[in-house]
């Protein structure tokens, strides 16, 4: 499982791969660096995901305003959706990483005999 | 003249022979094998459009009278087969023009026609006759020159297969001559309808059941049923592809009914099915020959070969409707007869352009000729369609009729082993399609679309698998009115 | 409606002559035949026609119903979007192929959905494996080329599975006319189910989909998407709508394949497993077997076609400007390819069924459905899958895609027509996701409506999404999340890619064994029986020279003896 | 009914099998054909034997002046019909043998040998 360094597929907090520090304008004198995007700055995907959490509050407390209709009754636990579907993502993901131990093969897997 | 069509039908081809030998012209002799072709079509039609509603034909040669002398009687059974194996042979005779000057050497030629025209005489003598001594005389012409048609092949392996072809085919002869003669022996008649009145008296004798061995034995290796199939995959891969193209097409069908006329006409239904059980042993066989055969034809190179063993695998179905023994099987097997008349036609004549132009039959010299004769080898893939049972094309018809029979009879295990042998086919045909579409053709080799006389015929016969795959009408029509015939059922 | 024609017709002629003409009349071809054929269709009357006979049974080409009619419209449409985005195909890769088989392929369909009877129907069943297999081999590797053909073997074991079905029914029942056939225990009901089912992907009968589809070409797998599994859904409504037995095949196939996706790293491979999840809510409507169920299913398998045709379209540009298409080796695209991102989202979007997107308005009826059923188990897997395809479809897709970590990777957005294309479907997705009361439900095909827009509604999905989302966001902080490796995961298919060969070639060897030493055996065995009665010619090795025509004489006399015997037993 | 009453047919069965075994066991191909001619041959005597009516005369008709119609039907004469038959049988088998004969021929021009062994080992035909 031999690859370019530069792919790691660790690295997923959206930083840039190492190479030498560009200016805020280098894309304009140095066509081969570019402009940074809006995600490049730490601290944008710092304020989405505050605004994130805050809808997720904001989700769970407007069942208290809110006359909700209940189809089933574990509808009536209050937040269900919420921490069902908070928990149902976690298990899935745990679960499945596990899988992995038994499943998963080199991609050539079939191809050699 | 209408009501001399039944001799008639035997006599033209038989008086052409001798005149195409003499004449040693190639075109002319040629056109002779043409005008005799063409005339047995005439004549089959006349004679199919008579007895469609029912009538029977019976023809006394010379004036005598039935039994004492030879009666050629014609019903929708024999006017069915008469009809195809003119028809295929008003085909493959156009066809045969181009291929054989390619393929048989130019002194040989008008003989090779004369040989030509007296298989064909043989092959709708058989049919046409109502008399079981002239029956075999009529195998031995038609045989024995098939034999002289497949010496002439290229390789010298046609003249081992056709010497091989013709011991097998001596023995199988001289096995059904000696079941006619205990018959003979036993009722002093050799008359059909005679013999099928005096049988029941001498059923119970030791010589009935021991001719109808050697009838079934001989029956068995002239069709090619397994385990007797052994001289066809040689005698048909080394042949000259017109006369493969005919004999495959012919040969065996007219085989089959004798085996029909012996079995029903003769003997009785009764008698063949009830008493002697001859379906416990031709169902099996005819399952061994679809699967066991149809696995041999996925390993063959030459697809000439491969065609050959897909050809008795396919007997092998005519034979399983057959063994069903009821209106709906013998339905299921006459349509197949005739449906496989038309597909194996058009399958070996797509290869014997393909002998035309590259020389050579083998899977690896096929690549790229989907792109290089795209008219033949699409002519081959619906005829693969057609062997396989793709809808819309006459093989589905066959397997149709074929898995309702066998479902009506309660056996479903064969119904489904019909449609493994379909699989089976689609992977022998695949091969083939594989290697001529998905195979880069060699560079610089040339190699032409076959020449148009050579097309037309074959897409004649491409056009027929399908038209009678669409409109089945006509051909389920004949052949349950055949079936009925043969199983003693008025409608 | 202008001309009263089974609406496959046209398409077919379209298909040939895409194949014969090239450049702007080719793709004017391409563009006019589905909008022709879609416009034909409207104001058509129900009920069916062009019946033949053909060997005592009627066949018909063309039954157009309320059910028929739908999945009519959506594959004219989906024919339209998918032409429009292969459109700048060149020769290098395949155009007139493609171009040519994709109609074809999409008429296939249409005609499978208007065939009123088995016979007709198993034909087009098959023509749809022949037709597409050419949108896989067109990738021209040979990858691609073997996958190409066990796509084919499955699909033909369907077909002849079809066929099987419809030959015992026509024996039981006389007609091979297709209506509801429903599970009454007979042979030729469960094959028929099972021919579905391996074209609807249930599972163990799903490997095809996830193996075939990313090996295809960039703008085949958006074809391959829109119509061979929703035929399958047609096939189940029309036959085997209130079965039982598919709202639990259904629940299991919207729950397992999201297991898959999520540690799969071929991100168009991702995509087959969700539309394994997404069948699974349309089987789940059907057999549940209600209006509302029914209902729902066929609006799902419409607005899936949509939004699976988006996702598939986005990751195809992705495949053709980067040649990647590993979640492992991509990321950081939104920067170079912005319209292609923002259409993902709002697939995306419409696949985790957003309000306001398309999937909210038909998935939510599935699960009402199964509410008023009583179906409380199945209920909860259906909101377990309904939150995980969110995870892995809505989250993983663009995000490993388009943001997570820059790959480096630098290109631009597709060509215009793809563009276009993508463009289509998103505002489609938006409509239909927005006012499904004026657009999708109008051409359901039951009656009894449906009101998704309530408070509830919005409220409860928005909170599953939401908090689905943010353990998303909680497993990447705390490194859980599985990273994207360069692998593949077993699944079915190993059975018969990797077991099967091993058990065959063992057995096939073991057979060879055995079958040389009987061998051996019998024929030195017959070579003693041989010699003992020829005595005098032993020494010239008799059996050796006659093995050949000996044996097949030997043989007709075996046969002959053994039928005297068994004749004189009589 | 004893064993010798048959011995007609003991010798056509014995006739048989001696062609039968020849066309199994010979590889020399003439001497395959010469068992076939055996094996027809056998065939030709069944069908005579079986034309002998005990005290039967020669199928000629008797004409005796003017009472042949009342002495005709006196008369017993042998069944002519399958000397009729076994005529055209010979023809075939000459035929036959003929073409069998030729294509032995032909074989020997094309392998140089008239052994099955020696052909099969060379290309696997036979």
């Amino acid at each position: 499982m031999s690859h370019d360094e530069s792919l790691h597929p660790d690295r997923m907090d959206g930083s840039r791969p190492e190479g030498p520090p560009l200016g805020p304008y280098a894309w304009w004198s140095h066509p081969a660096a570019e402009r940074p995007r809006i995600w490049d700055d730490p601290a944008n995907v710092r304020k989405l995901l505050i605004g994130f959490y805050i809808a997720c509050a904001v989700l769970v407390l407007l069942e208290l305003v809110v006359d909700r209709h209940e189809y089933h009754p574990w509808e009536a636990i209050f937040g269900f959706h919420a921490w069902y579907g908070f928990a149902a993502c976690w298990m899935l993901v745990v679960i499945a990483k596990q899988m992995r131990r038994v499943l998963m093969r080199s991609e050539d897997y079939y191809d050699v005999d | 003249m209408s009501d001399h069509l039944p001799v008639l039908l035997v006599v033209v081809p038989l008086i052409a022979a001798p005149i195409a030998a003499l004449i040693r012209s190639v075109r002319l002799s040629w056109l002779i094998a043409c005008g005799a072709s063409w005339w047995a079509l005439y004549a089959a039609w006349g004679l199919l459009s008579r007895v469609r509603g029912g009538e029977v034909i019976s023809y006394a040669l010379g004036g005598w009278p039935a039994p004492y002398g030879i009666e050629y009687r014609v019903d929708a059974v024999n006017a069915w087969v008469i009809l195809i194996v003119a028809a295929i042979a008003s085909v493959a005779t156009p066809y045969a023009y181009q291929s054989v000057r390619r393929e048989v050497e130019s002194d040989r030629v008008s003989l090779f026609y004369s040989a030509w025209i007296l298989c064909l005489t043989g092959l709708l003598g058989i049919s046409v006759t109502g008399d079981v001594f002239n029956v075999f005389v009529f195998l031995e012409i038609s045989s024995l020159s098939a034999y002289a048609l497949i010496s002439l092949g290229q390789d010298r392996r046609a003249l081992t297969s056709a010497y091989q072809y013709l011991i097998m085919g001596s023995i199988g002869a001289t096995f059904i001559v000696i079941g006619i003669g205990l018959m003979y022996i036993m009722t002093g008649t050799l008359n059909m309808m005679d013999l099928s009145e005096r049988l029941p008296a001498v059923m119970d004798t030791r010589a009935i059941p021991v001719a109808f061995a050697f009838l079934t034995v001989g029956f068995s290796l002239k069709l090619a049923l397994f385990p007797l199939h052994l001289w066809l995959p040689n005698a048909y891969t080394f042949a000259p592809s017109a006369v493969t193209a005919f004999i495959a097409a012919t040969a065996t069908k007219v085989a089959v009914y004798m085996m029909l006329r012996f079995f029903f006409t003769v003997f009785g239904a009764a008698f063949a099915f009830d008493v002697m059980q001859v379906d416990l042993i031709l169902l099996p066989l005819a399952l061994v020959a679809i699967l066991s055969t149809s696995l041999v034809a996925i390993h063959q190179q030459n697809v000439k070969r491969l065609l050959a063993y897909s050809s008795v695998a396919q007997i092998g179905y005519m034979i399983l409707g057959v063994s069903l023994a009821s209106v709906a099987g013998l339905t299921a097997g006459l349509l197949h007869l005739f449906n496989h008349a038309l597909m194996k036609g058009a399958l070996f004549m797509a290869m014997g352009c393909v002998m035309y132009r590259v020389g050579s039959v083998r899977i690896d010299a096929m690549a790229g000729l989907g792109k290089k004769m795209p008219w033949t080898m699409a002519a081959f893939v619906v005829g693969g369609l057609s062997i396989i049972g793709v809808p819309l094309t006459v093989g589905f018809i066959s397997k149709w009729y074929l898995v309702q029979a066998a479902l009506a009879a309660g056996l479903w295990w064969v119904a489904a082993l019909v449609m493994v042998g379909s699989l089976m086919a689609v992977i022998y045909i695949w091969r083939v399609v594989e290697v001529a579409y998905l195979s880069p053709a060699p560079d610089g080799d040339g190699v032409a679309e076959a020449p148009l006389a050579m097309l037309i015929p074959l897409w004649v016969l491409v056009a027929a698998n399908v038209y009678f795959g669409v409109n089945a009408g006509l051909t389920t029509e004949v052949a349950t009115r055949a079936a009925e015939i043969l199983m003693g059922v008025t409608s | 409606m202008w001309i009263d024609l089974p609406p496959f017709i046209l398409l077919f002629v379209g298909g040939v002559l895409a194949a014969v003409t090239r450049g702007t009349l080719r793709k004017s071809i391409m563009l006019a035949v589905p909008i022709l054929g879609g416009l034909n269709l409207i104001g058509v009357e129900h009920g069916a026609r062009f019946q033949y006979e053909v060997a005592g049974q009627t066949l018909t080409l063309f039954r157009p119903d309320g059910l028929s009619l739908l999945f009519g419209y959506l594959f004219h449409l989906a024919a339209f979007i998918g032409n429009l985005f292969a459109l700048h195909l060149t020769d290098e890769e395949g155009a007139t192929l493609q171009h040519s088989s994709a109609l074809l392929y999409a008429g296939s369909a249409l005609g499978a959905v208007f065939a009123g009877d088995l016979i007709t129907m198993f034909v087009f069943w098959e023509l749809l494996a022949f037709t597409s297999v050419f949108l896989i081999w067109a990738r021209g590797t040979e990858r691609s080329y073997r996958t190409g053909f066990r796509y084919l073997v499955i699909h033909v074991l369907s077909g002849v599975l079809l066929l099987s079905g419809a030959i015992i029914r026509a024996q039981e029942t006389g007609s091979i006319e297709f209506g509801n056939i429903g599970l009454d225990g007979s042979l030729g009901a469960w094959l028929i189910l099972i021919s579905f089912g391996i074209k609807a992907a249930f599972p163990l009968a799903h490997n095809w989909l996830t193996d075939s589809y990313p090996e295809s070409t960039a703008t085949g797998a958006v074809f391959l998407s829109a119509f061979t599994t929703k035929v399958a859904i047609y096939g189940l409504a029309r036959g085997y709508a209130g079965t039982e037995m598919l709202v639990y095949i259904g629940a299991v196939m919207t729950a397992f394949p999201i297991f898959y996706a999520v540690i799969e790293n071929d991100l168009r491979r991702v995509l087959g497993y969700s539309m394994i999840n997404q069948i699974g809510f349309m089987v789940t409507g059907i057999g549940l077997g209600t209006a509302l169920g029914v209902n729902g299913a066929v609006a799902h398998a419409f607005n899936d076609v949509i939004f699976k045709g988006l996702l598939f379209m986005t990751m195809g540009s992705v495949l053709r400007q980067t040649g990647r298409i590993n979640g492992s080796d991509l990321g950081g695209l939104y920067k170079t390819m912005p319209w292609t991102a923002a259409f993902c989202i709002v697939g995306a979007a419409s696949i985790s069924a957003f309000p306001l997107f398309s999937g909210f308005a038909s998935k939510s009826m599935v699960m009402a459905a199964a509410l008023e059923e009583g179906h409380s188990i199945v209920w909860l897997v259906l909101l377990f899958a309904a939150a995980g395809v969110f995870h892995h479809a809505g989250i993983k897709i663009p995000f490993f895609a388009f943001y997570g970590h820059d790959s480096g990777i630098r290109t631009t957005d597709p060509p215009k027509n793809m563009l276009v294309a993508m463009g289509i479907s998103a505002v489609l997705c938006i409509v239909i996701g927005t006012f499904p009361e004026q657009t999708l439900y109008r051409i359901l095909p039951f009656e009894g409506g449906y009101h998704p827009y309530d408070v509830t509604h919005v409220l409860t999905q928005t909170q599953l999404l939401f908090f689905g989302a943010l353990a998303f966001v909680g497993l990447q902080k705390f490194h859980i999340y599985p990273a994207e490796l360069r692998s593949i995961n077993i699944d079915v298919e190993w059975l018969y890619r990797w077991v099967a060969p091993r058990i065959v070639g063992g057995v096939g060897s073991l057979v060879s064994r055995i079958d040389g030493a009987v061998r051996g055996t019998a024929v030195s065995a017959a070579r003693r029986v041989i010699a003992v009665g020829s005595r005098d010619h032993a020494g010239e090795g008799l059996l050796a020279r006659t093995w050949p025509t000996g044996s097949m004489l030997l043989w007709v006399a075996i046969l002959l003896v053994g039928y005297i015997t068994f004749y004189l037993a009589r | 009914m004893n064993i010798l009453g048959h011995f007609n047919y003991w010798i056509v069965i014995v006739l048989m099998m001696m062609g039968f075994y020849t066309v199994i066991s010979r590889g020399n191909l003439v001497k395959k054909l010469i068992g076939l001619s055996l094996f027809q041959t056998s065939v030709f005597i069944l069908y005579i034997s079986a034309g002998k009516i005990t005290g039967g005369t020669a199928p000629i008709l008797i004409d005796d002046h003017g009472e042949a119609a009342e002495a005709a039907s006196h008369v017993l004469y042998s069944n002519p019909l399958p000397h009729v038959l076994i005529l055209t049988a010979i023809v075939v088998g000459i035929a036959t043998t003929a073409l069998g004969l030729s294509l032995v021929v032909r074989i020997n021009e094309a392998y140089g040998t008239v052994e099955e062994e020696v052909i099969h080992n060379r290309d696997e035909s036979l």
